[in-house]
């Protein structure tokens, strides 16, 4: 089964002409995702990697049937490609697009949920489910079939603890990076709940990092209802108050946000939390096994 | 980015909401001369960091000559590593009663939320556990946006006395207003205050613009400045996130959250990290060479600890970067070094053939965790 | 049962102290409408007709459980007193007040839709269950209990028909003036929804005039789903085009909105159309005796 | 309210939606001035109603003596009942292609449908009949707003020449700013005109103002004039609800539904009605008398119907304001009063008081349907 995306995905690639949209839809093509169609408005006709591009989102899914969008426009645009995506029907948005304004971020999330779409990112690697589809932009050869479902605020922590899992011959469902801004489309509640209703994952990492406020609600959410074994990581320990730590949502405010309340909240939710990407890998290892 | 106490009350005033009279100055001289026509004036030190009141950026002042050196002491001063280089300098308020009312956004909430309250002054938290019975606050949903009757509620709730109802209203919704029109993140007035001849003021303005934002908003990002230790400026200038902390491991890695990790390693194996610093994914092999510089140049480093993860970002182009950097510059602090991921194996390639006629100026490690461990062991640290 | 209002219903009235606010409520009081609360902000702790005022909508509803309001503030103020009362919990809205800018009634909409309530009106006469509860200006005199239901665009033309009705002895269930505005909160389809739901309404009057596609809309509506008999009735033959006739809504407009089409679409729906009010109390009565 | 051309194109202009340059003018010798300086000029009557052009309204000069002249005999017409009072002179542009573009309320989806044509300078109905392949529509959630996808797909969808798209785009989302920052009910370019050098022009304008909205938008409020027939203005400064129609039988009656019902009835019986007059829900006393002057003073009424059914309005209150009105003039023509509902018993009392000493001066009827009868026998109709 896997959550979000499978062999069944039929996705478009909003930008697909620009440099970055162009590259990935090679590479995802590679992997075996489908991409059925592209837009890049004024540019319907051509072709990129034997994909037809459309001048609208509404053209490449009535001719393609698409269910899925993924978006590498600039910033400034898209907003306006979300709003496009789920106003033409399409119900799985993934946007990559970093750096979008943050009241931009909050009507895109209004939007999507009017729709009753998904909208995962922005700013985010995007969500792969090992041989059957990936629609992002992660290095997807560190990835492997299995039953572990990760949920992730962070890229590369996400690409390093999957490849610690592999290494040791566990393999994943599906991998979801959520995205590093302060709104994002999905946060881990929204996917947990996915992931429970999955009958292939049989265990979640969640990747926490400083900043807000969702890692806490989502042990609230695990302790309540979820009940898969969920192992955590949290990043920023050492983050100071008040400064950014890359990510826009990776910020320490007004003494919220702190990684100590975060791993507190997992573990009173009898979440095993690693203090390392190698030790979590670690820890999957056991309770997989047990 | 933060814009000045000065900047946001002139915003604040150019909507409407009253502020004192006032004007900024970047000499004592200027203060003095400000001070003359106004009388008795508040010297504020415009630094983009709280806690000001507190570390004694705000002096009172009755007459020129003590505004002139008082202006004095203040510029010679720093606050939270932050030269005062700007004073604003500000008619004295008859102050009857502080009230507080903010703007920010709600991650939780995916909204904005507004909080008012008839007591202020202090710290918004301290507001709230001191008095919650005077503090109000609605989450805005930003479709929507602020309506009149949530500010009702909003005065009805806060224990706000009626004579101010009128003023205050007009108030929260002026500073709806500026919210959404500069793509704030923030914006803040407190105290919000009360003179004795009734009359309300922004007695102190806060206005935090969201960054991303500042490509639509000429006006904004023309005000823009660089804060932050010299360091960090000159890293925001190259583009690269870096983050000053007080510890002796320099710590370069890729991705915000692999950054923090290796932090956060390095603190555990019992050592202490003396930045945070992400090249970001598909880093060019100049930005590792600028970021070396950057760590280098900050004299509390002993050891760097480089932890890679190759995604987008390939191992050999860091390699690249790196050996460029070491070509360039007499590199003595000891380097210790991580490659996995994308293009690992070329990567190695580079460095063992740099290695061979450079030795021991990198020390290549296979994990993260060894990585820490050694690094953590040269700055002296275990 | 009878539809929207009922013994039940629990009723704040938003305006209370205003002329008309304070003179309709003791008139629904008069009429066993259960009228808990009141709203004038300012006015808290005061009482009209015995009625306790309160500052907020939300503090009305905390005190009182009230579950629906009747709005008659002013047109400047209406749109925030139907925001304030659905963002409060409360589920029907009667908005009384006339001359609300179509704007705000556009966004009035849009909010009460998101909320899952029901908004009746604006510029209406209101709700009426006869023997039941009355909440609107109606002049209820003229109502008895029933099992047909009406549903009207115009105010007096109701009256007219309920009291012929009345005349010949049937009773009403509900009778709903959705008001005259181009933008109403609920049209004929919504309504005829509830009663097709409702076991006491037999029959059901839909009473349209010219002006927009509602009752085009509705014939379909009827045709295709809706099972008990409708008769209707149409104002506007003689009314010219592109002049408005009293009701901002009530305007044929590109020739669109025309009585003929309206009657035509009616007809060919098998919903029986009476030339005049008192033919139209005649067909029920047929209906309803057959 | 709708805006005159000029006044729109005004608005558009301000906004950044070129428009032909041109002036307004009162008088021909101010037509004429306006000539002198531009040359070959349009002269476009400025009329509140449409198909002024097949009316002969919009006439082309080449000289400014021509130009003199056809204003002159503009300033003498009057186009579906209005008077030509007001020309706009305009320069004539060199026109290579005419386009459409509209913007109105969506009452069916509760929206704003936005509309864009290739070909235009004819009605939007006949474009969309001759031409529907060169149209395109979107209806736009008020809420969400026009989004700039929506006009890429408007541009595509009705063929629009690629060469324009930047402008149009800009266009459109500047119309639709106007109509939502005027609270308007419909606007529209009709034609949007490209000339032989590429520029493209609004070269009408309409704009139609959603009244009930004045109260909040002053500039538009002192724009307001009021149009129609002498009658109907003079009905609307007294607040009444009056449409001047073209029968014989005036109507008076309350509540619009109930008002239009009764014109329908007397049509029903063979008659035609002379107007549409609503009272509307309470009318006082006054406001009786003022209806009953004002369906007075149009000649052509032959008998008055007067349909009330109480709710909200009182039966005693009309007939009072109608016993009023007869002592204070003599009313020649007959009247016919239907009058049931909320305090019918009374109102009857003061009617019969009132036959008593002024016989035959009402004829009283019980239902509407006899009342309409009445009516239709007295006008001579049936």
């Amino acid at each position: 089964m896997a959550i979000l995306i499978d062999e069944n995905t039929k996705a478009i690639v909003q930008g697909i002409t620009g440099y970055q949209g162009s590259f990935h839809t090679q590479r995802m093509l590679s992997y075996g995702t489908k991409i059925v169609g592209g837009v890049t408005p004024g540019k319907e006709g051509e072709s990129v990697h034997g994909v037809p591009v459309f001048n609208t989102v509404k053209s490449a899914v009535d001719e393609t049937g698409a269910n899925a969008s993924i978006i590498f426009v600039p910033p400034a645009f898209a907003c306006d490609a979300v709003f496009e995506a789920v106003d033409s029907g399409i119900k799985l948005v993934v946007c990559i697009t970093e750096g979008i304004p943050v009241h931009d971020e909050l009507r895109m999330y209004w939007k999507v949920k009017e729709k009753n779409a998904v909208l995962i990112g922005p700013n985010c690697p995007g969500v792969i489910s090992p041989g059957k589809s990936h629609l992002g932009i992660m290095p997807f050869e560190i990835f492997s079939e299995g039953n572990v479902g990760i949920i992730s605020r962070s890229g590369t922590l996400t690409y390093q603890i999957a490849y610690n899992l592999t290494s040791m011959g566990i393999g994943q469902s599906t991998v979801i990076g959520i995205g590093g801004d302060r709104i994002i489309g999905s946060d881990f509640i929204e996917l947990l709940k996915m992931f429970e209703r999955d009958d292939e994952t049989e265990l979640v990492v969640l990747v926490g990092e400083i900043g807000g406020t969702d890692e806490e609600n989502a042990a609230e959410f695990i302790s309540a209802e979820f009940s898969k074994p969920v192992v955590g990581y949290i990043a920023g320990i050492t983050a100071p108050p008040g400064k950014r730590m890359g990510h826009a949502g990776a910020i320490i405010e007004g003494g919220k946000g702190t990684a100590e309340s975060k791993i507190k909240a997992l573990e009173d939710a009898e979440v095993r939390v690693g203090k390392t990407p190698y030790e979590v890998a670690k820890i999957v290892k056991e309770q997989i096994k047990g | 980015m933060k814009l000045y106490e000065y900047q946001a009350k002139q915003i604040f005033s150019e909507h409407g909401i009253r502020t004192p009279a006032g004007r900024i100055a970047f000499t004592a001289e200027e203060v003095k001369k400000i001070a003359e026509e106004f009388g008795a004036v508040v010297l504020k030190s415009q630094v983009l960091v709280g806690g000001r009141g507190k570390a004694g950026g705000i002096k009172k002042t009755e007459t020129p000559d003590e505004a002139y050196s008082k202006a004095k002491e203040l510029l010679k001063m720093e606050i939270k590593g932050l030269k005062v280089e700007k004073i604003l300098v500000e008619e004295k308020l008859d102050i009857e009663r502080e009230m507080y009312a903010g703007i920010t956004l709600d991650r939780g909430n995916k909204g904005i939320v507004i909080i008012l309250s008839s007591v202020g002054g202090m710290d918004i938290e301290e507001i709230a556990a001191k008095h919650p019975d005077r503090i109000a606050k609605k989450v805005i949903n930003p479709i929507w946006g602020l309506q009149d009757y949530q500010i009702r509620e909003l005065l009805y709730e806060s224990g706000m006395p009626r004579e101010y109802f009128k003023d205050v209203f007009s108030i929260l919704k002026t500073l709806y207003r500026i919210f959404i029109k500069y793509e704030a993140e923030l914006t803040e007035i407190n105290p919000l205050v009360v003179t004795r001849d009734g009359a309300i003021y922004a007695a102190d303005a806060r206005l935090n613009i969201d960054d991303s934002s500042l490509y639509r908003n000429r006006e904004m990002a023309e005000k823009r400045e660089i804060s932050g230790s010299d360091l960090e400026k000159e890293a925001e200038k190259k583009g690269i996130n870096y983050v000053k902390l007080d510890g002796n491991i320099g710590v370069i890695a890729n991705g915000a959250g692999m950054s923090m990790a290796t932090m956060d390693l390095i603190y555990l194996e019992g050592g202490k990290p003396a930045n945070f610093l992400d090249i970001g994914g598909g880093a060019s092999s100049e930005l590792v060479k600028t970021s070396i510089n950057l760590i280098l140049s900050d004299p509390s480093v002993k050891v760097i600890f480089i932890n890679i993860f190759g995604g987008i970002t390939r191992c050999d182009v860091v390699a690249e970067g790196l050996v460029n950097a070491f070509s360039e510059m007499d590199v003595k602090t000891p380097v210790v070094l991580r490659l996995s991921g994308t293009n690992e194996e070329q990567g190695r390639k580079i460095i063992s053939e740099f290695l061979k006629n450079n030795p021991g100026k990198l020390i290549p490690v296979t994990t993260m965790e060894e990585g820490a461990k050694k690094a953590v062991e040269l700055a002296g640290g275990v």
